[in-house]
């Protein structure tokens, strides 16, 4: 089942740039959330670097889904700085190698691109779950998304795990005292607030997954 | 927003294009890199390269202290935001002269990530680059290694670039920012906010009449929120976590940093700065010399910052080796 | 009101504690009146006696220029408000080293009587003070004679030190002040009014995210109140009325000085900066030097100015002329 | 009927605290006119300066008249500054000369006091009636002064003519451009906003007229 759906570079293409146009319209909530337990520029930030991935879209749609990847993340980490910068940076530079060069991945090579990039954050940052940040979204929401491949589940449900998952991570990132990051020196005054970019995460899921739902539809 | 922009997402680079047009004899752009700012003297020969850097808006921290007898280059990231991995190395490659390269930054995980990437890239090319990572603000963590830098960045960045200038190598000169380092504390207070360009709105609220002591240049919560109190109350309750975190001690030798955040007059700084020496003089601690101004801001956010650096005759030395720097010119 | 004080009546004093011991290597309190801040090094022999002045709440201006190759002494009045008549005398005996001295100050009637009080106190003892009126504000009167002082203070103080410094005689000085003085022009906007300590209130509404060119540093009206402009706008339209005005000229060579007002981030500062120096750029009116950052103020006001000085030979050679005081060091 | 209206040492005294005390009342009031066409310090600027004479009138009222008001003068002209601090201060340091050393005056010398000190504004600032000064109350308020002593009118009414005609004075600084002081940088601004310094002239008349009419109930 897996190695017949298929998703082509059409599908990655028009997610980059959903991904682009989310972070704007989040932009402010986002940093609204960073304002709470940081620096109150979460938005911002990948405001910044989703505008750098635009200006050069065009010109990488030419390249197999590794490079696209390798581009974005790049692009990622030379604008964003800060620490959403060399972890989504890193996220999304690992995303593109189960691709191996190709220009179309099946389900299971999806699944794989996130386990990348999901292990590539978790690497650089040294993040745990529990520690008030997006591995609290991802860590969970992965480990979902595996079972659920392990047990055959449909892509679209598999995917769905994935990120209702991921959205439960970031609530319980509530009322956590946070471990890594700037929350971190907040101590008790971290609680009682979602870390951002646990909710950004959830946010990038949800854009693969909306696509994902309307993929068969339009291709 | 009280601001005087264009386009907020040109910012940081329209500040650098006037940075380094205004100061163009003491610094310049990188070529290939428009996040470095770098010394016009870079690389000196025999000379172990001083970097120092993190998120802009604290100015004239970090670039408003590239210069001779100072820091070879500066990295400058986004607002309040570390700059990214490339242009931490593309520093080391411009100001590199053979004896490896001193990273020194606030501590904020943003920025330890990128630099040491850097550091890594660098260390792929053979490279040397050692880090110090500046820990002053005594009330962000009872862990010395897990305090964030504040306006102590410019003791420490100071003094290591004397010994750098002094022709040592690489070891002497971490050791001499760690020495340094391990001998200065800051604590802040803050009074309002400062306006991020983007969202054109401050970082957080702080209703006018209050204030929060302990609160990092970031708005990194502090000790807590209350009507605005007079200053000499402030700075007595500042020096109340400062010296005894040290400690500093009676017959103890100091150097004093009055900061201002950004929208605090000098006259304001200057009745805390008589407080501060009063204080200092009932407990004996002498006063070697003393800075008062903006050294370290955030942006358009009033409010003051006291750091004391603990002197020996060698930090005096290194503190008081001339340097000629845009914002930090010593004879 | 954030602004961190103590009793708002006692602001200036406490002020001048702090400075002068902050900055005793440099300056001193006069025995005799603690509203005269003099250098240490005053009287020099065979020196005109510099001594410049006005309201508090301008700092650096005036007390942070004291100093060597600087002025002798700052005459420092309550927030706003002229010193009054015996600290301007005072001033002169503390300095006049047998060659006269030179009052400079910004052309405001409160300065001019209290000041001309003090010089007639100093003729009746047989010393000569001669007086230099700063009038480098564009907008404020179409007569040269009739504008404000603002920014440009510092330009004028700094060429008449140095004639000064080098052993000219109170003619010449004079002179030099003289030709400073038209050959420099200013003009401001500020986003925000400052806090009067006394009465914890600002001296004018000016509603967040608007702004008015042209307006004083003491909130004197300007041009017209508008929405707050991108910055290249707001550069523009300065330059609309500086240049003209002297006139600048194509082939013109000429110093910059962007001003904060206190509560301008010198991120802004140097975004403006940009933006002169390509108008400049444009105009092929070159740029000798140039300074950005705080130095004429109004406490916590919002806001930036621009000035333009006209260079020769003669002004080129004093404006490099070596000075140490608190607020500038040039080497 | 003049040279029986006797003013002594206690009625001054009474007068200068009682002047103390309206500045600081009015404090804000002046500073807000003064915010409106000047640089908002007017009442400041009086405060600072009555203060220090509160701070050293107890040293001073053993003192004669014309010691006492040199000494006011002195301490505004000290203390205050900018235009209000010399014009003030040469103002109470000429009200005294008058008294020619003595502890009393009758009400002739009473208004060559004012005379001589409304004079030494005039002299010092240089302004005429219609700049849009003090001057444009005390002048014209001096002049039916005169009038009136010179018509026989009796004390009180003198006086109350005094401070009525000042006070029209400056209701008329209202509608003027002004020629002198900072507000004369304001050209048709200024138009529509009182000047403050005659406000603060009037309230000082007025003071003296309070105690004037309460002089022979209580002495
Ligand atoms: N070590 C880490 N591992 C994983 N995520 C982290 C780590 N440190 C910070 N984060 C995430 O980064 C988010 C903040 O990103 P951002 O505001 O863009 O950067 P900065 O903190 O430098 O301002 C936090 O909400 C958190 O989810
Ligand atoms: N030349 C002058 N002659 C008479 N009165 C003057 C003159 N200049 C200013 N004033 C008065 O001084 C008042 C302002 O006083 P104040 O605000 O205390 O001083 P400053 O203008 O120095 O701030 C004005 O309202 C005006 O009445
Ligand atoms: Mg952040
Ligand atoms: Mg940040
Ligand atoms: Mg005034
Ligand atoms: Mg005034």
């Amino acid at each position: 089942m897996y190695e017949d759906f298929i998703l082509d570079k059409a599908y990655f293409i028009k997610v980059i740039k959903d991904l682009a146009e989310m972070i704007e319209e989040n932009r402010d909530y986002l940093t609204g959330l960073d304002s709470e337990i940081g620096d109150g520029d979460h938005g911002t930030n990948l405001s910044i670097g989703f505008r750098e991935v635009m200006k050069n879209l065009g010109q990488w749609e030419n390249e197999n889904l590794t490079v696209i990847f390798k581009k974005v993340g790049m692009a990622l980490l030379g604008k964003v700085g800060g620490a959403s910068g060399p972890l989504y940076g890193s996220m999304f530079m690992k995303l593109g190698e189960p691709a191996h060069g190709k220009e179309r991945v099946n389900f299971k090579e999806f699944y794989e691109m996130f386990k990348s990039g999901i292990e590539a954050v978790e690497n650089r940052g040294k993040a745990v779950v529990g520690d008030k940040t997006m591995v609290d979204a991802l860590r969970p929401g992965l480990n979902a998304f595996t079972e659920a491949i392990e047990s055959g589940e449909k892509p679209e449900k598999a995917f769905g795990t994935f990120l209702e998952r991921a959205k439960e991570g970031s609530q319980s990132t509530i009322p956590l005292i946070a471990r890594k990051g700037r929350a971190m020196r907040l101590g008790e005054r971290a609680i009682g607030h979602m870390d951002p970019g646990s909710a950004s995460s959830c946010m990038i899921l949800e854009v693969f997954y909306r696509n994902l739902l309307n993929y068969k539809k339009n291709y | 927003m009280r601001r005087l922009i264009n386009d907020p997402y040109n910012i940081v680079e329209e500040m650098l294009e006037g940075f380094c047009k205004a100061h163009n004899k003491h610094v310049k752009l990188l070529e290939n890199d428009g996040r470095v700012v770098v010394s016009k003297k870079a690389p000196v020969k025999d000379k172990v390269g001083i970097i120092i850097g993190g998120g802009s808006g604290h100015e004239p921290l970090f670039l408003g202290y590239v210069g001779e007898g100072f820091a070879d280059a500066a990295v400058i990231g986004n607002i309040n935001t570390s700059p990214s991995p490339e242009p931490c190395y593309n520093a080391v490659k411009a100001v590199d002269a053979g004896k490896g390269c001193l990273y020194m930054y606030g501590n904020y995980a943003g920025d330890v990530m990128n630099f040491d990437m850097g550091a890594e890239m660098a260390a792929a090319e053979g490279i040397r680059v050692e880090t110090v990572l500046v820990t002053d603000d005594v009330y962000s963590s009872t862990e010395i290694k897990n305090r964030r830098g504040v306006a102590g960045d410019f003791y420490v960045f100071k003094v290591a670039a004397a010994k750098a200038a002094l022709g040592y190598d690489l070891d002497a000169v971490k050791s001499a920012a760690e020495k340094a380092n391990a001998n200065t504390r800051s604590m802040g207070v803050a009074m309002s906010s400062s306006t991020l360009p983007i969202t054109g709105k401050t970082i957080f609220e702080l209703e006018d009449g209050d204030m929060e002591v302990g609160m990092g240049i970031h708005g990194e919560p502090g000790v807590r929120r209350t009507k605005i109190e007079p200053a000499d109350k402030v700075v007595d309750e500042i020096l109340g976590y400062i010296l005894p975190d040290l400690p500093f001690n009676e017959g103890d030798e100091v150097s004093v940093l009055v900061n201002g955040l950004g929208a605090t007059p000098l006259m304001d700084l200057h009745v805390a700065y008589r407080r501060v020496a009063q204080v200092l003089e009932e407990k004996k601690i002498k006063i070697y010399n003393s800075f008062v101004g903006n050294y370290a801001t955030s942006m358009d956010m009033a409010g003051m910052s006291i750091t004391l650096m603990k002197l020996d005759d060698e930090l005096k030395e290194l503190l008081d080796y001339p340097c000629d720097a845009p914002y930090c010119v010593i004879k």
